[in-house]
């Protein structure tokens, strides 16, 4: 076993354990740190999928912006040490058969499946630029307007209400 | 730039909008109120006026044609309605940063209809829900966040599930695109992971068409939303769902396992929105669980997987966008008489005396809605389960036309309360502005000349789609 | 092993199987959505694992993923807003204390 | 009679009629009710005449259709505006127009909602004859549930005893019938043959497998069946006419039920004669139900609505015995005695209606001796009952009489045991009568007023019709012979 | 001309009924008038026919006929052979009917004549002679029929004009009970008649009386269903000619006013069926069976309603238990193969008959009862031209030579000793009762002394003071049919006399009578014994009344419950007839309305909540449910892949 392939199981680990975290921990701000770790975890694996420009994304918006307003949110709404409520047994177990039975059935699925040839090349960061800015344009332009709705949906949630 | 002229126009709406929502009190919603309509007037003209050409852009990510037009009218002319119901709806969602919301939806629902990639897709689909997510809360009191705030997880779900569908179809065929998938599929019809990638990715659309099983949210967003975002859910972006899922099925095609399975959600979204319809006492719950059983009808032609399907669907989903504005345009009249937001059948009563004409447009709503003929929603089921029949699905036919008939009794029973029941003692006649009524007119016009003669829409749903289908 | 498809997936659908236990699961509003983010982040790791092995142009998932991390944004700002909003009414942020509509 | 052949479009004129007078009234003002009876009135009288005119004129030896209309529709779905016409539909039409025309003259004193009550009655109509003309299954139905619906409000709005309860029934359950009907029309265009709704060409191009005709012979029986109270989907038929307001019972039952029973023969036999063939017994028994327990029901029955409503059960019976034969002659008999009961009914709700208007009741022990306060619409109703009770020189005798000759030739048992009902009709019609005519008076009605000269007309006319057809029935059977022949390919 | 007379009989009583109704108010008191006037002419058109026909035996005289219905059909039960035929309506006028339809319209004329006068206080007299006209058109047509199925179509005709007639005074709950009886109980008879006619036609094609001759029956039919309709038809007869058990209606039926019961129920109506029985007498004799089961009903009946009229005192009930009873008799000719003289007793009934029962009528509308003693006390015997007739009509009912009955009861009992002793002695046992009844009658009037209390008792009522301040036109309409009646009552004994060579019999197609003076004496031994009996019971009334009033014995209380005959009816009515109505009716709405269509909707509705039970408020059960739908689809899928 070499050292990338080490270092990618430790990734894999982390991934998988800090998203355990988010998951498990009864306590929100936990929840929270582990989704970072998680998040962390998953931006290496972007590095070896040779994403290295969606890996820092990954941190600067995911890590640096959304989850900070999480912890923000949590600290808004509660105090920071107080747990969350015991989850009920059987919602446990609902929970945990929908999702057991949805990775039974996806992963037998993925498993025997039978993917397009890719193309092998290796992506560029050129590439994704243009694509942006040519066949995604619309997107890219639609993505500015759901941000400002939300920014503006922000607002108006939060600001005063007005009273008329 | 022309073919793109409905979404330009939508765009300076949108920019006007913002302007005007730098200033507060009623003078600014005023001018974005007109400023909506006129945007959604003009959208709906544009893009009947450009409704002849195919043009493709950005790659194949976009395509600009008649099916996309023709839906692009039916959600500016949707939004037009919903648009003038704001006007009378409570005061708290009539901010104007609330026409921004509308603007955006309805250009998110747009850009549903046209587009070709799955990226321009899940942004555009986006873009349309979050508006409506905020809209549906814009009323501001608990019941309200509580309906949004489903209405937004249960979206966030199924966008997740929607997204790893793709993600899978991406692996299976190569690339983003619809055109991808085109030339993939006939090899992958029996592929089960295929048609779990089908399934997953269905998941978003089922969830706006609110269908079985991502449809509760549905009766909760409808019951807290304002009326008139109530309206745009159970109009224009029933449309724009009808829109993609004809698009995305064109491209996948329909594998016998798939029809199979959204034959099973349709029955079932089917029976429990009748079933469950016929024990409701607020007019919008009761309309939202219409809405649930109308798309399992939707469902059962679009299954179908063939031209005739997707043309019937698109004049159902005009047919259906035209009798759900009728019947949320009495239920807003009634709910402002009654200065309450939700009505229950009871706000009702004597509506055939208080004001003839609206009890006639909304008998002729409802019936169109049960199916019941002369009525454009007659011709509607028709010709889509015609499209099932044709394709041997007929114990799913032979199930909604039962169903139609349980769903009647709901809308009879409305009915009765606007014609049976005495109104109120001490209730006045209720009051319409003349483009109210011309509004009421001009649905009833439309509900009966589709019904007696939809030839012309008929005809051109078909060939938009073979415009699209070859 | 890094550069076969196989362990991604696993790892995605790792990720979205708990995300997935953590949104029916989780008395929180907060933590749902913490949960929601693994869902997405599973469907992100997944286009850029397929962009990697299996897409024709190389780039097209990274898009994906690109847009998927900016609406999550949207996402998290709306949800957290709304559910702020909530908490503001209600002192609570258990989904169970959503109980004004049904039926 | 040789009139010579129309040479206008004249079923879409008679189809007309009461879409142009429906408009018409929609946009007179509510205030000028004599305006809109007139109106009504006068459309009535022109599809009357029209119909009358059509009886004459179309050739009687002639067993295809006549007086063909055809006008694309949708073409892409294969539907056509289509009309024409042969014996059996000649025949309902005037049936229909008869009996619209004393309706609207019953409903004169309707004050209600005028304009309302009437333009609902032109709607109904229109999807009556709509009915009777169309060759086209897409229109068949249009016009079938056009038919149907404007019954809701009618019997909600002016109607009488549970009629909430009673209207959802009615509507509900015709509306099943025709979910059947509507599946059946659909799985019929979607054969790769047919790909038209239209009827002509359908019995032209398809032929059905043995299995096929007897699946959609026999959902389509079934769709039309509960319109035609074939038990057991009989139920809603007693409430319904109870319920209704007069002249709503009286096209109720007087035509509405007579258009599942002609689409039996129009569709079901005519597509599917095989299917037909197969289950021909089933039905037999079925009818025998209908004939002996309507009318064994209809004794026990307090209200006199409720022993009409099962009377009408009674008689549908006959008719769907008669289709039962798959003979000729008691195709014959069924349409006869459609067309007899069709307006003896008429008259029975026209005189029950009046009754209930000037008494307030139709329980018949609150009632008593009204022949010698209202001896006019005694003798009416009296006449009415006779009819009903097969009594000859009246039309149902003639009915009866076909239908039993065919019946008791085809199905002995059963052609026998359904004359038990002639002997129970007159046992529930004659006590009917006796407690209600009969007897000393009641003081609670010593007000109640005869019928004037004006309403004698419309229930004249009906007796008139009965007693005509009861004495020459050839006529009638002119019209329908050749057209049975054709249907049974004999 | 043959034919335009025979279209008078026919439509002019019609016309006459049409008329009255189309009448404006107040000119309705020209109805009797018309009435009259109606039944004048077709007396008198009949006559004319009669003048011109009579004594042409063999051929019809006019046999007219038109298509009226086609019927056809493949292979019908019983014989499975296609029929396809078509029923006519016509005019077949043969000696049968020509003399069948003097009687009607004569009579007919007469009993208007006689409502003249006895109808002249009720305010419903249009109505009554529009009843009566529409009773006339009726019978008229049913005689003319030229087909079994015409003859049906006026035989219930005739039962309608019956029931309403009967059903007159309809504020009487107990007239409008009778009328629904007699109108029911025909119906039960009507219904063998009907499927009868059906199987004729069925095999035979044709239903016109010239077809129906006993070969033409036997050949299509066979035996077998040649019997079965020849018995078919006979119960129609039971029904209308009032036979056992069914004769039940006709006493109830005297309801109606006294003339009706006259024309309809004694003379002419009733005789209907024994009419048929002459007029399709190849059905019936196409079976001895049949022919067997005829005398045996004609028997029993004749003894059920003789010893049924030996204990009334009412004067009408005592008249129609006589009329079933004579019913019977003629039945019974029929039935030992002497229809002629059947049909010779039902025309000199006729006329004693009516005879008697419009004298009762005059007693009635005088004495203001129906009860004998209170006519008797009343003074009835000094009541003239009534007690002359009522002596006349009674002794020609006992068959005291030379009056009418004598000749032609002498023939059935003939008839009936040829055929067997057994028939022979019944129909003897019926003239002895007939006999007695008779005399009993004749006697408690006779004898009965005037009572102060009773005597004048109609002076009470203030008017028509003991018939001596009648005007001329009312005393005339009173005693001109009764009189002319009478005469005919005593004469029309000629007709089938040996003496004059039995004309009547001749031309109907029979043999000539020949005079036997041991029959003639049998017969006046029956008489004598029969009035020895009432002698020795009735000379005194009072004493009579009073014993009949005591007489509690079981023999008694048997004629008095009418041999439980009605009783029985009404048990088989009410306790196994509309048990299962009720119960069908229970079913009706329990089983089919409850179950079946509340049911449905309520399962649905049922549904339904489950359906909202599942909208439970609770997000995350939501998306649970929408995850576990995915779940569930994947494996599903996988399970696909797997095969």
């Amino acid at each position: 076993m070499n050292l990338a392939d080490s270092v990618f199981i430790g990734l894999a680990v982390v991934t998988v354990l800090g998203a355990l975290g988010a998951v498990a921990f009864r306590a929100l701000f936990y929840n929270a740190l582990s989704l970072v770790l998680c998040l962390f975890g998953v931006a290496g694996l972007f590095i070896y999928l040779h994403a290295e420009f969606l890996a820092v994304m990954e941190v600067i918006i995911y890590i640096g912006a959304i989850s900070v307003a999480i912890i923000f949110a949590i600290m808004l709404s509660r105090p920071m040490d107080k747990s969350d409520e015991p989850r009920s047994p059987s919602a446990s177990l609902r929970g945990a058969v929908c999702a057991a039975l949805v990775f039974a059935g996806l992963w037998r699925l993925l498993s025997g499946a039978r993917w397009a040839q890719g193309s092998g090349q290796l992506p560029d960061m050129r590439d994704i630029g243009k694509a942006l800015l040519t066949t995604d344009v619309l997107p890219f332009e639609a993505v500015s307007l759901v941000l400002l709705v939300a920014i503006i949906g922000a607002l108006v949630l939060s600001s005063p209400r007005e009273r008329s | 730039m022309t073919s793109l002229m409905t979404e330009l126009i939508y765009l300076t709406g949108i920019l006007g909008t913002l302007c005007l929502a730098i200033g507060r009190g009623e003078r600014p919603r005023r001018w974005a109120l007109g400023l909506g309509l006129l945007t959604a007037v003009a959208a709906a003209i544009a893009s009947a006026c450009s409704s002849g050409s195919v043009t493709e852009l950005f790659g194949g990510t976009y395509r600009v044609d008649p099916l996309s037009q023709g839906y692009k009218a039916v959600i500016a002319s949707a939004l037009a309605v919903c648009l003038w119901l704001t006007e009378r709806g409570p005061s708290e969602s009539r901010r104007v940063e609330v026409y921004l919301f509308y603007l955006c939806s309805a250009l998110g629902l747009t850009l549903m209809t046209g587009s070709t990639g799955f990226v321009s897709l899940y942004v555009a689909m986006e873009l349309s829900s979050y508006s409506l997510y905020l809209l549906a809360a814009s009323r501001e009191d608990r019941r309200a966040t509580e309906g949004a705030l489903r209405y937004l997880l249960t979206g966030a779900i199924a966008s997740g599930v929607f997204l790893w569908g793709v993600s899978i179809l991406c692996g299976l065929t190569g690339g983003a695109t619809f055109a991808a998938l085109t030339q993939a599929a006939p090899a992958l019809t029996s592929d089960p992971l295929f048609i779990g990638a089908l399934a997953l990715t269905s998941f978003a659309f089922l969830f706006k068409l609110s269908a079985f099983p991502v449809h509760f949210w549905a009766p909760d967003a409808y019951q807290s939303a304002p009326l008139a975002a109530t309206t745009l859910i159970a109009t224009a972006s029933k449309a724009g769902a009808v829109a993609v899922i004809s698009r995305f099925l064109i491209a996948s095609g329909v594998p016998v396992a798939f029809a199979g399975w959204t034959g099973l959600l349709a029955f079932v979204s089917m029976t429990l929105g009748n079933t469950a319809a016929l024990h409701q006492a607020d007019v919008k719950r009761l309309l939202a669980y219409s809405s649930i059983a109308q798309a399992g009808y939707i469902l059962t032609g679009l299954l179908a997987g063939t031209a005739d399907g997707y043309s019937s669907a698109f004049f159902y989903a005009t047919v259906y966008a035209l009798m759900n504005c009728g019947a949320f345009l009495v239920v807003s009249a009634v709910a402002a008489d009654a200065k309450n937001d939700n009505p229950t059948v009871r706000h009702f009563d004597g509506l055939a005396d208080r004001q003839p004409f609206l009890a006639l447009v909304l008998l002729l709503s409802l019936l169109s809605l049960a199916g019941i003929p002369p009525l454009a929603g007659f011709t509607g089921k028709w010709v889509l389960f015609s499209a099932a029949m044709d394709q041997g699905h007929w114990f799913l036919v032979l199930w909604g036309v039962l169903n139609s008939v349980v769903s009647l009794f709901y809308y009879l029973t409305l009915v009765k309360h606007s014609y049976l029941e005495k109104a109120p003692a001490g209730s006045q006649p209720l009051r319409l502005t003349p483009v109210t009524r011309l509004l009421a007119l001009a649905i009833f016009a439309g509900l009966v000349f589709l019904g007696v003669y939809p030839t012309p829409l008929i005809e051109y749903a078909r060939s938009a789609v073979s415009a699209i289908a070859g | 092993m890094s550069a076969t498809l196989q362990p991604y997936l696993l790892i995605s659908t790792l990720l979205l199987c708990l995300g997935l236990y953590g949104v029916l699961t989780r008395r929180n509003l907060i933590a749902v959505l913490i949960s929601l983010e693994l869902i997405l982040n599973s469907a992100s790791l997944n286009f850029v694992a397929f962009g990697r092995f299996h897409m024709a142009d190389p780039s097209a998932g990274q898009v994906f993923a690109i847009f998927i991390i900016a609406l999550a944004a949207a996402e998290v700002c709306v949800a957290l807003s709304l559910i702020l909003l909530l908490f503001r009414q209600r002192r609570s942020v258990d989904p169970a204390s959503m109980d004004q509509l049904k039926g | 009679m040789s009139v010579p052949p129309i040479e206008f479009p004249i079923l879409s004129t008679i189809l007309l009629c009461p879409v142009i007078a429906l408009l018409a009234v929609l946009l007179t003002p509510g205030r000028y009710t004599t305006a809109i009876k007139l109106v009504s009135l006068v459309a009535s009288a022109a599809t009357l005449v029209l119909s009358i005119w059509l009886c004459l004129a179309f050739n009687a030896k002639d067993p295809s259709f006549q007086y063909i209309e055809r006008l694309d529709w949708v073409r892409s779905y294969g539907i056509q505006y289509a009309n024409a016409v042969d014996g059996l539909n000649v025949a309902m039409i005037l049936l229909t127009a008869i009996v619209i025309f004393c309706g609207i003259l019953v409903s004169w004193g309707v004050t209600y909602r005028t304009k309302d009550f009437f333009a609902n009655m032109l709607f109904l109509v229109a999807g009556v004859f709509g009915v009777f003309m169309t060759t086209n299954l897409f229109f068949f139905f249009l016009f079938y549930e056009v038919a149907v619906i404007p019954m809701y409000l009618l019997i909600v709005i002016w109607g009488s005893t549970n009629k909430q309860y009673a209207a959802m029934k009615l509507t509900l359950y015709l509306l099943l019938g025709s979910a059947l009907m509507f599946a059946g029309f659909l799985y019929i265009y979607s054969l790769p043959d047919a790909r038209t709704f239209d009827l002509l060409a359908i019995k032209q191009q398809v032929t059905f497998s043995p299995m096929v005709q007897n699946i959609l012979y026999i959902s389509l029986f079934v769709g039309f069946g509960v319109l035609a109270a074939c038990f057991p989907f009989h139920v809603w038929s007693p409430d319904g006419h109870v319920a209704a307001p007069t002249a709503a019972s009286m096209l109720h039952a007087g035509v509405l039920m007579k258009l599942g029973a002609f689409g039996i023969l129009r569709i079901g036999v005519y597509l599917f004669p095989d299917g037909a063939r197969f289950w021909a017994p089933t039905i037999a028994v079925l009818a025998l139900c209908n004939i002996v327990y309507g009318a064994m029901v209809a004794t026990q029955q307090r209200d006199l609505k409720y022993i009409i409503g099962y009377s009408s059960v009674s008689h549908m019976g006959i008719v769907l015995l008669g289709i039962a034969t798959m003979t000729v002659s008691g195709f014959n008999g069924a349409l006869f005695q459609m067309f007899s009961h069709g307006i003896m009914t008429a008259l029975f709700f026209a005189c029950v209606g009046f009754i209930y208007d000037g008494c307030h009741t139709r329980m018949l022990d609150e009632l008593g001796g009204l022949s010698k306060t209202a001896p006019r619409i005694s003798a009416f109703f009296i006449i009415a009952g006779l009819c009903g009770l097969g009594l000859p020189g009246m039309g149902s005798f003639v009915a009866e009489l076909l239908v039993t000759v065919a019946a008791i030739g085809t199905y002995p048992v059963i052609g026998i045991t359904s004359l038990l009902a002639l002997l129970v009709t007159a046992y529930y019609v004659l006590s009917a009568v006796q407690k209600v005519f009969y007897g000393p008076e009641n003081h609670h009605h010593k007000d109640f007023k005869d019928i004037n000269g004006f309403q004698f007309i419309p229930r004249a006319v009906l007796v008139g019709c009965l007693i005509f057809f009861g004495v020459f029935p050839q006529i009638f059977l002119d019209w329908v012979n050749a057209s049975t022949r054709a249907l049974l390919g004999a | 001309m043959d034919l335009t007379l025979l279209w008078t009989i026919q439509l002019a009583p019609l016309a006459v009924f049409a008329l009255i109704f189309i009448l404006p108010k107040n000119a309705r008191g020209i109805a009797p008038l018309l009435g009259l006037t109606g039944s004048a002419a077709a007396a008198v058109s009949a006559l004319c026919f009669l003048l011109a026909h009579a004594g042409k035996a063999g051929q019809p005289a006019l046999h007219y006929s038109v298509d009226w219905l086609t019927i056809d059909l493949p292979a019908a039960w019983p014989l499975g052979k296609a029929v396809s035929g078509t029923l006519k309506a016509g005019f077949l006028l043969d000696p049968l009917n020509l003399l069948m339809i003097t009687l009607v319209t004569v009579i007919s004329f007469f009993v208007q004549l006689f409502s003249f006068y006895y109808m002249r206080e009720d305010e419903s007299r249009p109505r009554y002679f529009a009843y009566l006209s529409f009773f006339s058109f009726a019978m008229t047509g049913l005689v003319l029929a030229s087909n079994l199925l015409q003859t049906f179509m006026f035989w219930e005709l005739v039962g309608l004009a019956s029931y309403l007639l009967i059903g007159f005074w309809y504020t009487k709950p107990s007239a409008a009970q009778a009328a629904r009886k007699a109108f029911v109980l025909n119906r039960l008879g009507d219904l063998g008649f009907y499927l009868g006619i059906v199987i004729l036609f069925v095999g035979l094609g044709t239903l016109d009386f010239t077809g129906l001759g006993k070969d033409a029956v036997l050949s299509a039919l066979g035996p077998t269903l040649a019997m079965a309709a020849g018995l078919l038809v006979l119960t129609g007869v039971m029904g209308k000619s009032a036979q056992f058990p069914l004769h039940i209606w006709l006493p109830d039926a005297m309801e109606g006013p006294t003339p009706v019961s006259a024309l309809i129920h004694s003379a002419t109506m009733v005789a209907a069926g024994v009419f048929l029985l002459v007029r399709a007498y190849g059905v019936f004799s196409a079976s001895e069976v049949t022919l067997e089961v005829i005398l045996l009903l004609g028997c029993v009946t004749g003894l059920i309603g003789a010893l049924l009229a030996t204990r009334q005192r009412d004067i009408k009930k005592i008249l129609a238990y006589s009329t079933v009873s004579q019913l019977g008799l003629m039945a019974a000719g029929v039935g030992a193969h002497a229809p002629q003289a059947a049909m010779f007793h039902l025309t000199t009934h006729a006329f004693f008959k009516s005879c008697l029962f419009l004298t009762s009528g005059a007693f009635i509308h005088r004495f203001h009862s129906n009860d004998i003693w209170t006519i008797a006390r009343g003074g009835g015997r000094k009541d003239l031209v009534p007690m002359l007739t009522l002596t006349v009509g009674l002794l020609s009912l006992c068959g005291l030579p030379p009056l009418s009955g004598f000749f032609s009861k002498d023939l059935i009992l003939e008839a009936a000793k040829h055929h067997g002793l057994a028939a022979f002695a019944a129909c003897v046992a019926v003239s002895v009762l007939t006999a007695y009844y008779s005399f009993r009658l004749l006697f408690i009037v006779l004898f009965a002394r005037p009572t102060a209390g009773h005597g004048h008792g109609h002076h009470a009522h203030g008017h028509d003071a003991g018939g001596h301040h009648e005007d001329l036109l009312g005393g005339l309409s009173r005693a001109l049919p009764l009189l002319l009646l009478a005469a005919l009552s005593i004469y029309a004994g000629f007709l089938g006399s040996p003496m004059t060579h039995s004309p009547i019999l001749v031309w109907l197609g029979g043999h000539e009578a020949h005079f036997d003076p041991a029959m003639a004496v049998k017969t006046l031994v029956i008489i004598a014994v029969g009035c020895a009996i009432a002698f020795a019971l009735h000379r005194d009334p009072d004493a009579s009344e009073k014993k009949l009033e005591s007489s509690k014995g079981p023999w008694a209380m048997l004629v008095d419950r009418r041999f439980f005959i009605d009783d029985a009816f009404v048990w088989v009515t009410k306790q196994v007839g509309l048990r299962i109505a009720s119960f069908f009716d229970l079913m009706d709405r329990w089983l089919v309305n409850g179950v079946l269509v509340n049911g449905t909707s309520y399962r649905i509705a049922d549904l339904g909540r489950l359906a909202v039970r599942l909208q439970s408020g609770s997000l995350q059960g939501y998306l649970a449910c929408g995850l576990a739908v995915l779940a569930v689809t994947l494996l599903w899928l996988t399970g696909g892949s797997s095969r």
